[in-house]
């Protein structure tokens, strides 16, 4: 990257104050320093230590998985080995991963800062959600440790409240306190976005990246108490054998679906729509350009969070929801698919008279606008009935949503950490690696779930151990694909850990962005500004024949450059 | 006094800011609090439709004495909860601890009769189980009857956690009257109280009129 | 098995030839915006001479209205032909062949109409419509059809069903779709398409079996029904003849019709729907009756409904 | 401070009052009037609560804007859960029978 930008902008690094000490710096080097912190950038930093964590967990546990599956009649592992193997992969990576992925991390580090704060609403609550988080990872670490849970990330019951023999009181138990570290954060960052933007930071001058982590908040605090409540009735009926959901007592346990669906599927936008935000962000900083569209990439965003609550049932589609239901659900989920097709040509008519460049961040971003593409217009296929009835609950689905959730949120969670880690750490890693490893990814990924698309519409079910022979070529096909992928995302922790030790300082501004957290020094001082900066623009003023210059900030920062 | 400091945290710029920010904030949570709640009466709402007979024989098996005396219990404590966060905007320490701790006595009144009641249902066996003497879909009705009550108790306990605690500490001059965490105790105390009415509502007057 | 996604009914190849219009449909949208996003990286790549003044501002509106407009018209176009296709064959034909299952952890038993019984293997004739009831014995089961492109929740305390008119003989995959436990994943089997003949002179060949009324009739006195569903009881309970397959009017002033999924009901959960005029006395049958038995008991008490008043 | 204290004992002593009503009207046959009157008494509570204690009215359009959303959310669930169950019945058996009704 130093040699990009440098060669892009000869001779106008910019000049850091020495006076204000950096977070990292201020408050000390011990431990205890930061498990006290209230710094909503430090509590990003230990997010990351324990999402990283998770994501390695989780990782794992498919890694085996997919090696059994090499063979159509499994290599290493016993059913209820292999059951719980793929329900561990679910509940961490949904759960301990994904949804506090982007929000809890680059959400808490840069929502203050780009909105011109000092902090967020309560930072005591915010370190505490962090506690709240770690607690619910020592209940799922309980449950893995003591034998694991074979219910699947969807606690289905009546088999996980009555049948099953796993640890699901564990499991559920942590799912459920990880909710209330959610509702927290959520809490918090919407009272934050809306009681401490800085002065003419009006809602429409607000970065996409701001919005699209106040509506993941709304969505957060409107879905996951749902999905607490229906943990806590499953809870009641194991624990205390009261029967919610027995159908012995006339109980439906299609109600279960319906309650953990309706957290669920939101949950799906929870884990998109930040990194939507993120796209946004480093689409227009390397393509130089204004967003195009930028009110009504925000109308979409909102479009989404709140249409997705409305389109639960299309998980239903074959569970003996009623017929009305399902054509309802399916209407209303066609409609949802709007406004992410409207954010795509955005995105993509942003790059229209641009001035391109290709740096680590673009190239993952380009990645998940492909990925997203791919794996949204196979969302069609689902919301359409006929077509869901034979491909649910087959490989067809594991592609669909993996291509969301890996192609799309992993792929701008990387983006983020790419385009964000000189700011935060202060030190710019190694360009080459980085754009290598993003194009390994892509490939990677690719080859993993391209193949379980076709397995998928040739009627492979999802959740099988064992397999008849023909879906053998597939399965193989994946596992090496996985393989690949398994190598690029271990890249990026080798080079951007060697960055810290040895990577060159970053100046404070090396995209030469106009976000106010691009104003501070890198790495930015512990209470973000001296003096609150005057927002007198809107975001993205990068277009060069607009301004008589290259770009034109957000606001003006004191103690910044 | 508008920006004292013993009132204002940061991050926020005044009191009055903050005041909107905390009022704000926990409003935000009770939402969540509203739809968590939400989900449980789904349960009921659901069940009741499929099997109206089973709940009426069920809510007639509930001791209405017990839940009427709550109820009038709770409402109470949220009167007086109210006077504490009048003392609290007057800035009088007294009335602030008095109150906070006279709805923290009510508070537990409220379990204490709960309680009592919980003790008379194991003994009739009215708990999902061997000896459940009504027909298989009143357990439906039980099942929903322990985890709402309980439910609602876990949360009654936390607010008399933090009215006690609150109280002691404004008594104890460690807090300033006018902290912002009074009002967000009360709200949180009269929001609990008013799930606890639709509760009584659903839970303890149906079916009674023994036709 | 024979072939790449073999299909064994004209559903199934309808189903295909939409699956396919889709993917043509999606490949040509990705195709689009992949070509754009490549031709712009490399026309207004950074260094290179483009035009790069601001688009006007009707020319970005009228484009972000056309495009939201397209899309919102392209999808209730495929909405509208998929719940076209979903509710054209939704309701099957009178006079299908009724084919029972259950589920259960981790097997399928099946019950021909004619009393034979499988276990993981369905056998059944083409060229007439074919009637799956099923329901489950512990947890949520799902019966899926690749060869026919079909899939229906097996569920507990509840009835499903499904329907198909096959018309390629053939052994094709028969799988639980929704995990239901440890061997998931061995809960799999044969599903046998015959020609009518063919399924004749199976059927007939399997060790004789009296039918399911026969078997049900017999059930009916041995746990006791009988005692108080007859002219002769002393006891009030409704009569059983006629009432399969009409509507029944309820204590509570509903009507319903005595389908399976009501007498199923009534047997385990008597008090949930009482029917007008009786008091809820009945016992219920919940844990003494396997879902077996009530496939018998329910097929005794249809047949009760074509014989009225003896 | 007296005449806010007054106007929250008026509306606690009210809150009491319709609790009395509500119990009262429990011991009578109203048929499914019964639950539109215990329901609309509890809500009627549960509005006085929270305009008059919690302080709705006199609360920024924002705060209101919460549990106005929160309600919205509310019916959304159950307004889209109970399309399912109220119309389960069309589903039929999928197999038509005559329409007579049966005689006992």
């Amino acid at each position: 990257m130093s040699e990009t930008v440098s060669a892009a902008e000869p001779g106008k690094a910019p000049e850091e104050s020495e006076q204000c000490e950096s977070y990292l710096e201020a408050g000390g080097h011990t431990l205890m320093s930061w498990l006290t912190t209230t710094d909503h950038k430090r509590i990003g930093i230990l997010y990351a230590i324990a999402i990283t964590f998770f994501f390695f967990i989780a990782g794992i546990a498919i890694g085996l998985v997919r090696l059994e599956l090499m063979s159509p009649r499994g290599l290493f592992l016993s059913d209820d080995e292999y059951n719980r193997l793929f329900s561990l992969h679910g509940i961490v990576m949904v759960w301990f991963f994904l949804v506090p992925s982007i929000p809890a991390t680059f959400g808490n580090f840069f929502l203050p800062l780009m909105i011109g704060a000092k902090d967020v609403a309560f930072p005591r609550l915010n370190l505490l959600s962090w506690y709240v988080y770690l607690l619910a990872a020592g209940f799922a670490c309980y449950a893995i440790v003591a034998g694991g849970v074979d219910t699947g990330w969807t606690f289905y019951t009546p088999f996980s409240s009555l049948y099953s023999n796993g640890n699901v009181l564990a499991a559920a138990a942590g799912v459920f306190v990880a909710g209330f570290s959610s509702i927290a954060t959520g809490v918090n960052f919407i009272t934050t976005t809306h009681m401490l933007r800085a002065p003419g930071m009006t809602w429409f001058r607000l970065p996409l990246f701001v919005w699209a982590i106040y509506a993941t908040s709304v969505v957060i605090v409107l879905a996951t108490p749902i999905l607490a409540m229906s943990l806590l009735l499953i809870i009641a009926e194991r624990l205390f054998g009261l029967p919610v959901f027995n159908p012995n007592d006339g109980g439906d346990p299609i109600l279960f679906q319906h309650l953990f669906w309706f957290y669920s599927h939101p949950a799906v936008y929870i884990m998109i729509l930040p990194a939507m935000g993120v796209i946004s962000e480093v689409f227009t900083c390397f393509a130089r350009r204004h967003i195009f569209g930028y009110a009504m990439m925000i109308y979409a965003i909102l479009g989404i969070a709140v249409i997705g609550f409305f389109v639960w049932g299309h998980h239903m589609f074959v569970s003996g929801e009623s017929q009305f239901a399902n054509l309802m659900f399916s209407l209303l989920s066609f409609l949802v698919a709007v406004p992410s097709a409207i954010k795509v040509f955005n995105w993509t008519a942003t790059l229209y008279r641009g001035s391109i460049s290709f740096e680590a961040p673009m190239v993952y971003a380009m990645g998940f606008v492909g990925l997203f593409t791919m794996g949204g217009l196979t969302g069609l296929f689902l919301a359409s009935i006929p077509i869901d009835v034979h491909v649910t609950d087959t490989y067809f689905v594991v592609a669909h949503f993996h291509y969301i959730m890996v192609g799309g949120s992993v792929s701008a969670f990387f983006a983020a950490l790419h385009f964000w880690w000189p700011k935060i750490t202060g030190k710019l890693y190694s360009e080459a690696w980085a754009r290598f490893a993003a194009v390994i990814m892509f490939l990677g990924f690719n080859s993993t779930f391209l193949p379980q698309y076709i397995m998928g519409y040739t009627g492979m079910p999802r959740r099988y151990h064992v397999y008849p022979p023909e879906f053998q070529a597939y399965h193989v096909l994946s596992s090496m694909g996985a393989l690949v992928l398994l190598t690029a995302y271990m890249l990026p922790l080798v080079y951007l850990t060697w960055s810290l030790f040895h990577g060159k300082k970053a100046p404070a501004n090396p995209w030469r962005a106009t976000g106010l957290e691009w104003q501070t020094p890198s790495p930015p001082p512990e209470y973000n500004f001296e003096e609150i900066p005057r927002v007198d623009t809107l975001p993205y003023e990068y277009h060069p024949e607009n301004q008589g210059g290259p770009f034109r900030p957000q606001g003006k920062v004191i103690g910044g450059k | 006094m508008s920006d004292d400091p013993s009132v204002v945290q940061f991050p926020w710029p005044t009191v009055a800011r903050q005041r909107e920010g905390v009022a704000f904030g926990m409003w935000t949570f009770l939402g969540s609090e509203i739809l968590f709640f939400g989900g449980l009466l789904l349960t009921y709402a659901v069940y009741r439709t499929l099997y109206p007979q089973a709940f009426n024989s069920g809510s007639a098996a509930t001791d209405i004495f017990y839940g009427t005396i709550n109820t009038a219990l709770l409402l109470t404590s949220s009167f007086i909860m109210t006077m504490a966060l009048r003392g609290s905007e007057s800035g009088s320490r007294g009335v602030v601890a008095a109150c906070m701790l006279t709805t923290a006595a009510f508070g537990l009144a409220f379990l204490a009769v709960k309680g009592l009641e919980y003790a008379e249902d194991i003994d009739k066996h009215l708990v999902p189980g061997p000896h459940f003497p009504l027909h298989p879909p009143a357990r439906l009705f039980f099942a929903f009857y322990w985890v709402a009550t309980g439910v609602h108790a876990i949360h009654l306990l936390v607010g008399i956690l933090v009215a006690v605690f609150l109280g002691i500490r404004v008594a104890l001059r460690q807090m300033a009257p006018e902290s912002t965490a009074i009002e967000a105790a009360s709200l949180y105390w009269h929001f609990v109280d008013s799930v606890w009415i639709v509760l009584y509502a659903l839970i303890y007057l149906p079916g009674r009129s023994g036709a | 098995m024979e072939g790449f996604a073999p299909k064994a009914s004209s559903y199934a190849s309808q189903w295909d030839w939409f699956f396919f219009v889709l993917v043509t449909v999606s490949s040509i949208v990705v195709a689009t915006v992949f070509v754009a996003i490549v031709h712009f990286s490399i026309r207004y790549r950074r260094g290179v001479n483009a035009r790069r003044e601001p688009v006007s501002e009707t020319f970005s509106n009228r484009l972000e209205f056309s495009w939201t407009a397209g899309t919102a018209l392209a999808f209730l176009a495929i909405f509208w032909w998929a719940a076209a296709f979903q509710l054209r064959d939704f309701v099957p034909p009178e006079g299908a062949l009724q084919i029972h299952v259950i589920g259960k952890q981790w097997m399928w038993k099946i019950q021909q109409p004619n009393g034979v019984r499988e276990i993981d293997e369905i056998h059944a004739p083409i060229g007439r419509p074919v009637q799956l009831i099923m329901t489950s014995e512990d947890v949520i089961h799902s019966m899926f059809l690749p060869a026919l492109r079909l899939k229906q929740d097996v569920l507990p305390g509840r009835y499903t069903y499904l329907w198909f008119n096959a018309d390629k003989p053939g052994v094709y995959h028969l799988f639980c779709a929704e995990f239901c436990g440890t061997s998931h994943s061995r809960m799999t089997g044969r599903f046998v398409l015959m020609t009518p003949t063919e399924y004749s002179r199976w059927s007939a060949a399997q060790p004789e079996a009296d039918n399911l009324a026969r078997q049900g009739q017999a059930l009916f006195s041995s746990l006791g029904c009988s005692g108080c569903h007859s002219k002769s009881s002393s006891v009030p309970a409704p009569d059983l003849h006629g009432v399969f397959g009409n509507p029944v009017q309820l204590s509570d002033g509903r009507s319903i019709i005595a389908d399976e999924a009501y007498i199923h009901d009534s047997i385990v959960l008597p008090e949930k729907d009482i029917v007008a005029g009786f008091a809820p006395i009945m016992p219920s049958f919940a844990g003494q009756v396997s879902e077996e038995q009530i496939i018998k008991l329910v097929a005794y008490i249809r047949s009760l409904s074509t014989e009225r008043h003896p | 401070m007296t005449w806010g204290v007054l106007r929250h004992a008026g509306v606690w002593i009210l809150l009491l009052l319709l609790l009395g009503a509500t119990a009262a009207s429990s011991s009578f046959d109203l048929g499914e009037n019964g639950a539109v009157l215990r329901l609309g008494i509890a809500g009627l509570q549960v509005l006085l609560i929270w305009l008059l204690f919690m302080d709705l009215l006199g609360s920024s359009s924002l705060v209101r804007l919460c549990a106005i959303s929160a309600f919205l959310w509310i019916l959304l669930l159950f307004g889209l859960t109970f399309s399912d169950y109220f119309t389960r019945g069309w589903n039929g058996t999928s197999t038509r029978y005559p329409a007579r009704t049966a005689t006992w």
